[in-house]
């Protein structure tokens, strides 16, 4: 897509009210507070994942205060876009994101997965304000993702609906089901995310069960697809633009990453997939960041 | 206030799917927001009447059951009245862990109906048969289940899917079977309905089994047994008081379904039987096997699930209630 | 794969003592035959699959009478070739190509679907001698065939795996996890074909739930794939060979078909799929095979 | 011949899922046709021992559950001896139509290994802990399913499955918990076995609740009451003449599960006893509820899972048994 374009659209589309269309330079300062978060609530929980919410960190970002059309106040505002993670274990990130959006307190987030908390280990419609369907089932959520998409179209609604998934998660045949109902359907109010970090748990995705060539996969389910350094703003910034503006056809934003982006110990690391740092690996990670335990829980505590 | 049911010698046969599929088309009418979804199955699961009445409000999946789960899923989220369609075989297994994740843990608005429930599918043969339905959606929370009796109950039952939120798998069959009841026969969902009184035991029966089970009342009688007759089509939630009352009025239980003995219909029974008032009980039932192809009557017969084996397990349990 | 290399392998196979490796112009016969026993047997259950069974005749014909290396005296022979059909509902096709090669006497056809027959209306290991694993529910018998395939390469036993599946059936998920690991795990061993009649129950295959491009599909996944008319026995067997002859990958044979094929009222007509024709229907059809209930089921019956 | 087992004050702790790991070595070890699947989950079920020790009979499937089912059902059908290992809430329900058709309906020699079963699963909430799969598998004829109850019975379960032939499911949990039997201790497929004697009720266990039941055993033995405590690790095939028999005997059942209550253990319990001698009953489960994130500790005591909640049903029970 030309820029022009591109920048019509945002024009168009800047008028919708939940958009905050954030600067790349104050959705970077934003992702790193979302790093923090994480490391931070995994430090306090003991318990959870931290290799995929560290690389779904930047688009994740992009997505919540840069592309969503929502109302954190009002969860279920009715013009509101459709966002689901159906990568459910990524839960640090999407209850960073969401309570850095402001859909809870930002406290909340210590009492992750915790029995006196609302924040699940796994999304959980029945617990947190927001989680719009429950997930934690690899493979669903495209599934509800496409039937969302379907009924704003039956309702002549512009909602717009956003699916994020991890790249082992290409594994379960239902994301072709969905992959192939949509392409058929032809849902260009859905965008697909693949939070392509090349790991998953039980070690590389190409050692484990190849999902390559991802692109023509796609493709070949009719889908549009972009290819973005998911951790570049400006690409992801774009990448967004050109699924909104794609017409005819369903977008996939294949977006490399890294597992555990940020943390130097945990980068690139598949054992990071699924456990928390412990305190001392915490502490250094948070100095990695620019902040201490201490310091970011006190911020967390008071918000 | 109970409807009390005699048949005559002959009764009108009618398929339990097509109640599911007129009613379809009357909620279509009554609220925009009803949607219809199939698996590449719509003649056979009758949402061919919807599908023609509403075009727009009706979409084919394809053969991608656990997809047609979510979709269906994704737009009660949106706002939706979705009743998916397809075999129950497929509804209950193929998508059990979208149903029991994404739909029942969400508790999302979703309708399931589970066409070619039982052995009575006939020559499509075992993978065809669902039997396993019962336990496994009996199994998920939030998740409710209905097995109408016949025709007009089938059409009631799919009306009361949509009354209740929440999400509700409807179990009917293939087959022409008996239509036992009347479009004005009260059916409350959740309520168990007395269908004839009695004394001496009582016959607990959903789907096709209710009319078994009156036949089988009507050949206890010519031997001086009186059976009260139970159409517990709402098979979750379970009405327990009912079954109580049945327990502890007539002393023994006899429950019949076309599905397997296991977690099935006469579990239900039996669990809330020990709970509050322990007596005998014999289950007609598949005994945990898988089906095989023939005509359904063949197979009603071969399986058990005859009259007369209810008149057999009404013999047996009622020598066990008299002995002390 | 050029004709000298095609050759040399068909006789390094020839040896295969359970492979008929008929000519083309017997196979035709056969096929005739088996178009034959399918209308008769449909006739006379008034119950099960028509169009299926004969959009698939000539490649299964082919697969029965030329490739497979089978006993059906000794349906456990352990030199045997593996097939299996994933798309269950075509047993009318199924039985004949196994009785017509030895399985079981013709007569067994009569009693399709009938309860005092062995016969299920869907492939039953319990029931029917020669029927390896049950199908029923569409979409699984892939995975049946990459379990197998890898055990003959964990055995190092030279078996060949063979998989029919149809193009509907291509929506069923299960598909495509099987098709990742197949081509993930180089399962050369393992053959695919697809019926590619166009058809499924509730109309066009493009219409309830388009498969298009088939053919990327698969290849993105890996695939050696081959696009063949399916009712032209030269290329069904160049396509069988070529399978035999490619190293490193899985091959899938998309088989162009036609639903219904042979029966003129039944020609890619949707409709036929999950019914069998009545008497006089049945006997105009066999009128086209060029015979007539009465003589062809008194050849089943005497067989 | 009974194992009769008291506690000590301090029990040894263990993970099952440790036992299925350890014993699939053993497999190895002992018979080549034995392979293991596993579905992206290698340290979590314990698997890894065996991809050590074993690399090239170790396949890695990917997250492709279904998938992972019929790979197994083809590499039975071909001489293997497959386990496969995912959580439970995936094998039982994510490959439930696969489980069904392809491996139950064929009887392939399949065995399943579902880990992470019931709430004490802990942070992970819902979606992780799988409790409904006593219900579905007990519905699928031809399948068999093993709950044991600790590290050694794991283990002696893995052992036996292999020894049947025929599809076999073995759940078991995430966290360490008590050792209550021994290397020594009897274990037969098939068999309850009884832990310890009793005359007032039987309490009947399956998984870690054997261990909360004996503990109740002795919280009620200072009451003066004695329970027999049985170890029923085979939920099917049922052993219904042990059943039968404690109902005889002891007059009152309670049974102990993680599980849910509508159809798991209890209802099996049940369906049994109705049939041969009723009793008063009271099911320890978990409510037809889903679990949620929490401490394992926590969880089971706020789902009702604890000795004490055992004793308070024991006691409920014995007011039933008594009261005419
Ligand atoms: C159906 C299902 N199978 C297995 C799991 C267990 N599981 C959770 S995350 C995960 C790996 C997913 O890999 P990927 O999508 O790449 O996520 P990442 O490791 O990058 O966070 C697995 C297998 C699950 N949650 N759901
Ligand atoms: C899991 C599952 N869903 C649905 C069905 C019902 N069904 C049987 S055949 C069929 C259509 C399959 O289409 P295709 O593969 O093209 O076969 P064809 O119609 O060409 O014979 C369907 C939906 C089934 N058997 N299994
Ligand atoms: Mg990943
Ligand atoms: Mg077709």
């Amino acid at each position: 897509m030309n820029p022009a374009t591109a920048h019509a659209i945002e024009a168009v589309e800047a008028h919708r009210a939940g958009r905050l269309l954030w600067s790349e330079a104050r959705l970077r300062e934003q992702a790193l507070a979302v790093r923090r978060d994480i490391v931070t609530l995994l430090v306090q929980s003991q318990t959870g994942h931290s290799g995929g919410p560290l690389s779904g960190a930047d688009f994740g970002t992009a997505l919540f205060f840069h592309e969503l059309n929502v109302d954190p106040a009002r969860p279920d505002w009715p013009e509101r876009d459709f966002w689901h993670f159906s990568i459910g274990h990524v839960t640090p990130l999407i209850y960073s994101l969401m309570a850095e959006r402001g859909y809870f307190p930002l406290r909340d987030l210590m009492k992750f997965r915790r029995f006196d908390g609302h924040l699940q280990g796994h999304p959980s419609h029945h617990d947190t304000p927001g989680i719009e369907v429950s997930s934690g089932s690899l493979g669903q959520g495209l599934s509800v993702c496409c039937g969302v998409a379907l009924a704003a179209r039956l309702d002549g609604h512009p909602r717009r609906v956003y699916c994020v998934m991890g790249d082992g998660e290409q594994q379960e045949g239902q994301i072709w089901e969905a992959a192939m109902f949509a392409g058929h359907q032809r849902l260009d109010n859905l965008c697909g995310i693949v939070d392509y970090n090349r790991k998953q748990i039980d070690g590389d995705v190409e050692d484990v069960c190849g999902v390559r060539p991802l692109a023509d996969k796609w493709r070949a389910f009719r889908w549009n697809v972009i290819e973005i350094d998911g951790h570049d703003f400006g690409q992801i910034l774009r990448a967004f633009a050109a699924a909104r503006a794609h017409v005819g056809k369903p977008t996939v934003i294949l977006a490399h990453t890294m597992m555990g982006r940020g943390v130097s110990f945990m980068a690139d690391d598949y054992r990071w997939h699924g456990k928390p740092p412990k305190p001392a690996e915490g502490e250094q990670a948070l100095q990695e960041l620019g902040t201490s335990f201490a310091e970011w829980s006190a911020r967390l505590l008071a918000g | 206030m109970s409807a009390t049911i005699t048949l005559p010698a002959q009764v009108e046969k009618k398929k339990t799917r097509e109640g599911f599929g007129r009613a379809l088309v009357a909620l279509g009418e009554q609220d925009p927001r009803v949607v219809v979804l199939v698996g590449d199955l719509t003649e056979s699961t009758m949402v061919s009447f919807f599908a023609e009445r509403f075009p727009e409000r009706f979409i084919e999946v394809g053969v991608a059951e656990q997809n047609m789960m979510g979709i269906a899923a994704g737009l009660a989220a949106a706002g939706k009245i979705p009743f998916l369609a397809t075999y129950g075989a497929f509804a209950s297994c193929r998508a059990a862990d979208q149903l029991r994740v994404t739909v029942a843990y969400t508790n999302l608005n979703v309708k399931i109906g589970g066409a070619h429930g039982g052995i009575s599918v006939g020559p499509d043969g075992a993978t065809h048969q669902a039997m396993e339905e019962i336990s496994i959606v009996r199994s998920i929370p939030n998740l409710s289940l209905i097995v109408p009796c016949d025709y007009w109950e089938t059409y009631k039952a799919t009306l009361a899917a949509a009354r209740h939120t929440g999400p509700v798998y409807i179990r009917f069959g293939r087959e022409d079977v008996p239509v036992v009841t009347e479009e004005a026969t009260p059916f409350t969902f959740g309520r168990g309905e007395v269908f004839a009184e009695g004394r001496d035991l009582t016959i607990i029966a959903c789907g096709v089994m209710v009319y078994e089970a009156l036949r089988a009342r009507e050949a206890l009688l010519e031997r001086g047994i009186t059976a009260r007759v139970v159409d517990l089509h709402t098979v979750k939630p379970l009405d327990r008081l009912l079954i109580e009352r049945c327990a502890w009025e007539t002393g023994a239980i006899v429950t019949a379904e076309e599905h397997q003995v296991n977690g099935g219909l006469g579990g239900a029974v039996a669990e809330a039987v020990v709970r509050a008032h322990p007596v005998p009980m014999e289950f007609v039932a598949v005994m945990d096997r898988f089906g095989q192809s023939g005509k359904p009557e063949e197979l009603m017969e071969a399986f058990g699930l005859k009259a007369r084996h209810i008149v057999a397990a009404a013999e047996r349990v009622l020598e066990r209630k008299t002995r002390p």
